[in-house]
């Protein structure tokens, strides 16, 4: 494959060589994308959404590698041959312009996996996938069992979190603990500036916006805690507004969520009724 | 050849006496438009107290929040006096009067064009030139601050109010002076020389666009007086409307930027359309210049928008109107959807530069025409038609119908098409070519690896499952980087490097520049690479503390960013030493390139063409021995006799 | 030729020489700490005082925390050093009217040793506020109406509401340090203060004059009604 | 100290200023088309929304009568000004600077009337979101209308100062006077078209 070669025989075939570093290159890195590094991309496997949300990375890692590759072995394969020859003097190269047939071929596979990667990405939508993030006020796509999924509203303020359990007396608290294996619908709310909800591990973003409610749907799997964070600039202390959720076994849930009735019972009786939006006043005191 | 239509031109000895340096300095230049900024501030900041305090009497609400009456008050007058002082608004004023329209103004010599109002499109691009370098420095110097504060996984250094003033300001001032970084100085010197006319179609636009961008630079400086500003560049809704007096000067300074980019996009336009010399037809256009057209395209269209958004904030933040105010009417989302309509554009306004310098590149170092110059510029046009159905990607999680999801998801994956041919053409053009690795071409093809990078990333930004996980994160942040720090910054780089020997007549230096492409390309990596894995593992954007488990990646990361800051004085280091001190003549055509701005003296004369050119074939005839030359410039004019008439 | 383009890179480097001394004086102002006053059983001191209107250069009628640091002057500060694993006794006296809470969860006492906090108005300033007068009495709740303020921690999970005076007091103190002859309400609490640490601090009732949602301005400037607890 | 300086000073032709100007003004009336449209959007967007049922803020509707007198003066002037391009020969003729002085009298009208309104219109700016919008759209619109008042009135102001009987030579500044007016026509066309949608918007939709 040296120069000397190259010049000795016909003009070498190129295009043959860096299709068979291609064809080699992309059987190495898929599988090891698949195998190897496919497993650690986060996010786990906490809840469902996260574990679609996880193959649709892998999918998305290994359909990127054959590009990846492609576009790799054709710059250095001509960095390394078409080169200018030793020497100052200056040789042109052929004047070839471009051929239709490569143009159009190349248009219609790009074309292809663009159209590919929309339908892959709209059927995850309609099998659910995109439900940790946040749907609005009237979600469209709302997982089967939804009818008897766990309330939960996410309030965000100046710098922190509260959650209210419209099922137990409209308790808020500023712990977040979930049932296991039980369908979870997040309303998340504002009352002042947009924050943004977002429980890594549970794989759950949807912005908290002022005046207007915000829907995310998910279903734990495991057990554990899971980070919880601001992912929307809000201002001073938006990078400590960070708590840690849990989620716990259907008994311990029930003993925590009495617990905290009874913690914050002297509060919830001033609390306002539960309602998906709050307008609290003063908006412009003084 | 239609020789008969080219008027003659006629060799005109003018004598003009220089003004001694005290005349200079009591002209209109920037001396006076500073003073006169201030005063200007501080005379309507006055008027617009009285104002506040009766508005404040007359709606009784708070007293400390009034003064944004007179803050935007007092801007408005130093704008007004800034210009004034350059003398702009003589122009206008003449005009008022009856007098009839003039091109140029009084042309001087000698450095002190440099420091005021200038018409020569040369001078105002060396002008911008310096000007963007100048606040791409400060900005890059606020980056360091930040690596320096995410060393440590808790906010120690600064306080957290000052963290998010140097987040905005690092993020807003690269994106202000980046979006006018190439059609600025690169556009404005090259267009005219690409397409063979002697001028741009407004000369004082264009000088005011230049001065405009200065005095927004400052402006936003300014904002640290104020107190700074929590909203990063983004500026949302109520964060916004809430914040101190800082956000006034974000407002003021995005606003003057904004206006800047719609002029400097409209004189480029109708520069092409119309100033092309005889024979310069759109399949002869080089394809920088349609680079420069589609940029101009969208920035023409785009930049008013955000103007608008722009008003809306100051009305709410001055007069109490409620646009972003959801418990009176308004609505916090009406924001986001305005600023990202103008915001995705605007990354587009920064890419597509980037692959005209590296189009135009390419053929010189690969001594091959530019493969596909139909598709690159077929590219170019889909990217910049696309960029303004794509904004709701943005907002997959603010709540938006989700019945718009698939429709985004599409078009925003769809983008990668146009912008996949410009990778087919560079591609194409490396095809059995004879590379010279001259630093140019270095950051060419850095910009290419760089920019693959940022548009997978991109796919898995579009693709809404995988943005619950990354929107929001260091994941966005690191693929914002690769296509604006590695796509438009490397081939800023580059152009620099290619074209500056045209501009100033000298050589940089091919050794220091080796240093600094492969210190930045290597550092730009390290440093960036990371920060993919830094997102998905749940590191928010814009915060100074974040999880201990990242501590050690963000650690390597900071250090790799210092190094990557070391290598940005290398260059500053190569152009200083370059053009100041060794100073190396690097004659007409130091490249050997085909273009027809490389068939003229380096450094250009004023009036560029001794005759308009009649061109002939387009600039990219490598290979082909027997082509025509790229223009045949006619007879030289003899100086001191007249044309032929 | 030389010698001008050498002037312009020169007047260049000033200029950003300038701008970087400005820049990091900028980032790294902000008040400086003051640390608790110790007691002999390892205990700590904290004396607050809010008003509503600091009355100095540059926002004079900024409302704002100020502390009494050991000896005995008050400090335009709200960065408090004090030691790890020991109880904070604090005293906050509370000069302002009553706004009331955005959100009325934080109108219980949270995190301070025995779950409540002792109220006492002196001079009687409660009286025609149909609000309960509180001379020293200790409370678990307080009407979310009658906040001025708050001293809320989220990170040590400690939530103290602070009565506001009522609108009825005449002798309202108008520029920091308010001595006690003016009307204020007096909040006693002490809190456990865990490993070293810095954990922020903040007043979370919308009390930023003429600013939207009351939570801009002082709200979000450190010195003001932001600050931090220094565990060291 | 002097310096001799060889220039070469290229005659141009005043058509290609002209040119200039005429795809200025077109890209001028476009990218202001997009900056209403930004308030147009709002209006709707926000209307739609109706945050805290606030958008239309009871007794928040601005009186049709003064939106009426601004609209009239707006297409007044247009036409006005319309009229005067026709008669437009060399830039000299009467009843082109009658009518060109007129237009741009009317089109300052408009500016303060529309600013007079503010000062009697009986609910402020925080009166919701209609209310916002009306503002905003108004305010705007007044600065950019100026634009267009001053471009008349440069076009007004060169014919009178420029003696009667001037030839027509390559750089007389007649000969760029129809071409700068009838780029201005498509710069006043687009400033009425947005006028009108911003009557209707703010005081008839209901």
């Amino acid at each position: 494959m040296s120069t000397s070669a190259a010049t000795a025989g016909g003009a070498p075939r190129h295009g043959v060589r860096i299709a068979v570093i291609w064809a080699v290159a992309t059987a190495i890195s898929v599988p090891v994308m698949i195998w190897v590094i496919g497993p650690h991309i986060p996010p786990g496997a906490m809840s469902n959404d996260t574990r679609d949300q996880h193959t649709v990375d892998v999918v998305l890692a290994t359909l990127a590698m054959p590009v990846l590759m492609l576009i790799w072995v054709y710059f250095a394969y001509s960095i390394r041959y078409f080169r200018q020859p030793e020497g100052d003097v200056i040789v042109d190269g052929p004047p070839d312009r471009a051929q239709p047939r490569i143009q159009i071929l190349w248009l219609v596979v790009t074309l292809l996996m663009v159209i590919g990667l929309a339908t892959y990405g709209t059927i995850d939508l309609l099998n659910d996938a995109g439900l940790g993030g946040g749907e609005g006020p009237h979600p469209l796509a709302v997982p089967a069992d939804a009818k008897n999924a766990l309330q939960v509203q996410v309030i965000g303020q100046q710098w922190f979190w509260t959650f209210r359990y419209p099922s137990y007396g409209g308790v808020e608290t500023p712990k977040l603990e979930l049932p296991v294996n039980r369908e979870v619908e997040f309303h998340v709310t504002s009352v002042d500036v947009i924050h943004d909800f977002w429980a890594i591990e549970l794989g759950v973003k949807a912005d908290a916006v002022p005046g207007a409610d915000n829907t995310a749907f998910v279903k734990p799997l495991e057990n554990g805690t899971f980070q919880v964070r601001c992912a929307e600039l809000c201002g001073l202390w938006h990078g400590h507004m960070n708590t840690t959720g849990r989620v716990v076994s259907d008994s311990q849930f029930a003993t925590w969520i009495a617990a905290q009735q009874t913690k914050y019972s002297t509060i919830t009786k001033d609390l306002p009724p539960y309602s998906l939006v709050y307008y609290p006043q003063p908006v412009r005191n003084g | 050849m239609e020789s008969a239509s080219v008027r003659q031109p006629q060799v005109v000895k003018s004598s003009t006496r220089i003004p001694s340096a005290w005349g200079q300095l009591l002209g209109y230049n920037v001396i006076w438009a500073t003073v006169l900024a201030i005063v200007g501030y501080i005379v309507l900041h006055k008027i617009g107290d009285t104002i506040g305090a009766h508005s404040v009497a007359e709606t009784g609400s708070g007293g400390s929040d009034q003064d944004d009456i007179a803050i935007l008050m007092g801007m408005v007058g130093a704008i007004l006096g800034w210009i004034g002082g350059l003398g702009f608004l003589n122009y206008p004023v003449s005009r008022i009067l009856g007098r009839p329209a003039t091109l140029r103004e009084r042309e001087e010599h000698g450095a002190w064009r440099y420091f005021r109002l200038c018409t020569d499109h040369k001078v105002v691009a060396i002008q911008y030139l310096v000007a963007v370098l100048f606040f791409f420095f400060i900005a890059g110097l606020n980056a360091m601050f930040i690596r320096t504060e995410l060393t440590s996984d808790n906010a120690t250094l600064f306080g957290a109010g000052n963290y998010l003033t140097l987040v905005g300001l690092h993020g807003t001032m690269m994106l202000m002076m980046m979006s006018a970084g190439i059609l600025g100085p690169l556009g404005n010197y090259l267009v005219p020389l690409m397409i063979g006319s002697r001028r741009m179609a407004f000369p004082r636009i264009e000088s005011l666009t230049m001065w405009l961008t200065v005095l927004a630079g400052f402006i936003l400086l300014a904002a640290t007086l104020l107190g700074g500003f929590p909203t990063g560049w983004t500026g949302y809704a109520p964060l916004a409307d809430e914040a101190r007096a800082g956000i006034d000067a974000y407002l003021v300074s995005f606003a003057l930027i904004g206006v800047a980019l719609a002029l400097v996009g409209a004189n480029m336009l109708v520069t092409v359309i119309t100033l092309r010399a005889p024979g310069m037809h759109w399949n002869r256009l080089p394809i920088f210049v349609w680079g420069m057209v589609t940029t101009s395209i969208l920035a023409v269209l785009a930049a008013p928008v955000l103007l608008a958004a722009l008003i809306m904030v100051m009305m709410d933040r001055s007069i109490d109107t409620t646009f972003f105010v959801a418990a009176q009417g308004g609505s916090p989302l009406l924001w986001e959807e305005l600023f990202w309509f103008f915001g995705h554009p605007e990354v587009y306004i920064l890419a597509l530069p980037g692959f005209a310098i590296v189009l135009e590149i390419l053929p010189v170092f690969a001594r091959k025409p530019l493969w596909g110059y139909r598709v690159a510029v077929a590219g170019m046009f889909g990217v910049a038609l696309m960029s303004f159905m794509v904004w709701q990607h943005h907002l997959f999680m603010s709540g938006i119908n989700s019945n718009l999801r698939p429709f985004y998801m599409f078009t925003t994956e769809l983008i990668s098409v146009p912008t996949g041919m410009v990778f087919l053409n560079a591609m194409g053009t490396l095809w059995k070519a004879k590379i010279r690795f001259t630093v140019p071409m270095l950051f060419a093809l850095a910009f290419f690896f760089n920019f693959l990078f940022g548009g997978l990333s991109g796919v898995f930004l579009s693709d809404v499952p995988s943005d619950v996980l990354t929107h929001g994160s260091y994941f966005v942040m690191a693929h914002f980087h690769y296509t604006i720090m590695g796509g438009l910054v490397f081939a800023l780089m580059g152009g620099i490097y290619y074209w500056l020997p045209k501009m100033t007549g000298f050589k940089l230096n091919e050794k220091l520049g080796k240093i600094h492409f492969w210190a930045m390309f290597i550092f730009f990596n390290l440093t960036f690479f990371p920060l993919f894995a830094a997102g998905m593992l749940g590191m928010p954007r814009r915060v100074s503390n974040y999880n201990a488990s990242l501590h050690t990646l963000n650690v390597f990361v900071s250090s790799a960013a210092f190094c990557l800051g070391a290598s940005m004085l290398v260059f500053l280091g190569n152009l200083v030493w370059s053009m100041v001190f060794k100073r190396e003549r690097a004659g007409d055509n130091p490249w050997h390139s085909k273009g027809l701005e490389w068939q003229l003296p380096s450094p250009v004369p004023v009036y560029n063409f001794e005759r308009i050119p009649v061109i002939n074939t387009d600039p990219y005839q490598y290979g082909s021995p027997d082509a025509p030359p790229v223009a045949d410039f006619g007879p030289r004019v003899v100086a001191g006799q007249a044309g032929a008439t | 030729m030389r010698a001008r383009a050498l002037g312009v890179a020169t007047t260049f480097a000033v200029l950003i020489g300038a701008i970087v001394v400005y820049w990091v004086y900028f980032l790294t102002s902000g008040p400086s700490a003051i640390s608790a006053t110790v007691n002999r059983d390892g205990s700590a001191n904290l004396t607050l005082q809010v008003v509503p209107a600091y009355g100095h250069h540059p926002f004079p009628d900024w409302v704002s925390y100020l502390a009494k640091d050991s000896s005995g002057r008050w400090r335009h500060t709200t960065i408090y050093k004090v030691p790890p694993h020991t109880i904070v006794h604090v005293t906050i006296y509370q000069y302002d009217s009553q706004t009331g809470l955005r959100n009325p969860f934080f109108g219980q006492i949270r995190g301070t040793v025995g779950g409540v906090a002792r109220y006492t108005d002196v001079g009687n300033t409660g009286k025609g506020s149909g609000l309960p007068l509180y001379d020293d009495t200790a409370e678990s709740v307080l009407p979310p109406g009658s906040a001025a303020h708050t001293f809320t921690d989220p990170d040590l999970g400690l939530n103290v509401p602070l009565v506001g005076i009522s609108d009825a007091a005449t002798n309202t103190c108008s520029a920091a340090p308010c001595a006690t002859s003016f009307a204020h309400t007096m909040i006693q609490f002490s809190f456990r203060t865990p490993g070293p640490g810095s954990y922020r601090w903040q007043c979370i009732v919308p009390c930023a004059l003429g600013f939207l949602d009351g939570f801009g301005g002082p709200m979000q400037t450190i010195g003001y009604m932001d600050g931090l607890i220094v565990v060291t | 100290m002097s310096t001799t300086e060889t220039t070469i000073a290229d005659p141009e032709g005043p058509e290609v200023l002209a040119s200039n100007i005429a795809v200025g003004s077109r890209l001028l009336s476009s990218a202001v088309v997009f900056l209403f449209m930004s308030f147009v959007f709002a209006f709707f967007y926000l209307r739609a929304l109706n945050t805290s049922h606030l958008f239309r803020e009871p007794g928040a509707n601005p009186p049709t009568a003064w939106g009426v007198v601004v609209l009239v003066c707006v297409l007044a002037s247009v036409a006005g000004f319309e009229f005067a391009r026709r008669q437009l020969s060399d830039g000299t003729g009467t009843p082109w600077r009658a009518a060109s002085a007129a237009a741009w009298v009317i089109g300052l009208a408009a500016v303060v009337v529309q600013f007079t309104q503010y000062y009697y219109l009986h609910f402020g700016a925080t009166a919701g979101g209609l209310a916002s919008v009306f503002f905003g759209f108004t305010a705007v619109f007044a600065v950019f209308w100026l634009g267009a008042v001053y471009w008349m009135e440069t076009l007004w102001a060169q014919s009178v100062r420029q003696p009667k009987t001037a030839a027509g030579d390559v750089h007389s500044p007649s000969a760029l006077m129809r071409p700068s007016a009838d780029s201005c026509m498509i710069f006043l066309y687009t400033m009425s078209v947005v006028e009108i949608f911003a009557f209707v918007l703010l005081y008839l939709v209901k």
